[in-house]
């Protein structure tokens, strides 16, 4: 039931890449895979939820955490690979407009 | 090999009723999810609303656990799901703190910070969204969904 | 946010109980087999363990609709689900037709007919199974499966 | 909830394509399928369970009835594309000795 997590660093910049449902259960591991990089002042952080089916309010509140901690030292998030159901919850909240989400991680490289 | 095409019946003719009792343990959590998925389809929600309720129904069971129960683990929640002929019923039941209604209430959303989200959330997806807090009778969430009018008749 | 990384512990550790109350309607049952695939994930059984568990609980369902209710829908059948620290429980309990123990028992494989198999599927999967029927008390189904060794530590 | 069905005829045989999940209460919709093929005395009758990712005995004794009502015209009764949990319940039932079982169509066809 737990998430699978897999971090790949290249250059200063993080990969976070995410399998699984992230829920009030799971999402304290993708909180501390982010303060693990933040911690390390990566950036950009790319999150890549591609293969992430579902996700609640505690996840999007992980990755708000992220954003913010990245901001003071003046690192960047992006988000990549949002699936249908997940980027619906961005959009309810009208999160869609905080964060910088790109199709997939050649384009958030890209950017 | 007894017959069982009598008991063929359209689901939406008729209430059905499907009860979960989990604990506030959130690992838990991904069974009521999966439940609620299946009976999203039998209420004949297509793929996206689907999400949605799932959604709102693990916002309101963390709610129980973060706020009722404080994080206390092995309390019980009751989920009742009601298939009714015209809208789908959720009942959330704990035996937590009763909370003052009018703290009831998110974040406004262009306040960014962390959490704050879920009852926006609940109340954006359910048409129907009443608490009710007793002292001896326990927590109640009454939420409901009109269902997809096409397949209802 | 409140942090719930305290409330994290090991499943394995403590019994978790969930229960599914649903009602003898046949389209009720892709409910209970996609909650039970995800209590057998939360037991760390793999696939194919899970899917022949969902097997045995589905005919021991399906058993009690035709033959404890004879088909009548909208009766009581209450599933719960124990996740032992070693092994995973299963107990179903109705209120219908107690049986004559004697008579629950699958044809003879070699007896190729329609029908027939579901309390041999039950038994081939289910390392202990119990039936217990009774007159006031209703009819009672006990199943245990032992859970994967290498997981449990 | 229910399964989706749909039937081939070609020349005499017949396919029959299920999509879904075959218990108790989707059973009955393939028992009235396989009847109405078996009473245009189609054969081979060709079922395939390729899309079909759950299946319990009840399903399994619809079959069992299909292919012995084949036999009373002396038709036969083939399947194709069992999945694992799916092909697991025709081995614990030894079902599979009794069965024509192939990969797929056209190994039922050059059969
Ligand atoms: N079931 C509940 N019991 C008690 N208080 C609740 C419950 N649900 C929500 N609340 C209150 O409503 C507030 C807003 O909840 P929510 O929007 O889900 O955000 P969060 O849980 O992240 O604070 C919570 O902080 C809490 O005070
Ligand atoms: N829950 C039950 N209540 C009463 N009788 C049962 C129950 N389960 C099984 N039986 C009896 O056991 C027999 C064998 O069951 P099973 O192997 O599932 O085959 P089938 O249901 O196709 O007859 C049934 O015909 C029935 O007489």
């Amino acid at each position: 039931m737990s998430l699978d997590i897999s971090v790949i660093n290249d250059q200063g910049s993080a990969q976070l890449r995410i399998v699984g449902e992230v829920d009030m259960y799971s999402s304290t591991q993708v909180r501390r895979a982010l303060l693990e990089l933040v911690k390390q002042k990566q950036s950009p952080v790319i999150v890549d939820l591609n293969e992430v089916s579902y996700m609640d309010s505690s996840g999007v509140a992980t990755l708000i955490e992220g954003l913010q901690m990245c901001g003071e030292y003046g690192g960047t998030l992006l988000i990549v690979g949002l699936r249908d159901n997940v980027r619906e919850v961005f959009e309810l909240t009208r999160l869609d407009k905080i964060f910088k989400i790109y199709q997939n991680i050649e384009a958030a490289m890209a950017r | 090999m007894i017959n069982i095409e009598g008991m063929e019946r359209r689901i939406s003719f008729m209430t059905k009723t499907i009860e979960l009792h989990l604990t506030s343990d959130p690992p838990l959590l991904s069974v009521m999810r999966a439940a609620v998925s299946k009976v999203c389809e039998l209420a004949d929600f297509e793929h996206m609303e689907t999400s949605k309720i799932i959604l709102a129904i693990d916002e309101a069971c963390s709610n129980i656990i973060k706020h009722a129960y404080k994080g206390k683990s092995g309390q019980s929640i009751i989920i009742t799901c009601k298939i009714k002929p015209t809208r789908l019923e959720f009942i959330l039941e704990d035996e937590g703190e009763p909370a003052d209604i009018e703290k009831i209430k998110s974040r406004p959303l262009h306040e960014i910070r962390p959490g704050g989200l879920g009852v926006y959330l609940i109340t954006s997806v359910m048409d129907k969204v009443k608490y009710s807090f007793g002292v001896d009778r326990g927590n109640r969430l009454y939420m409901s969904k009109q269902r997809p009018k096409d397949k209802t008749t």
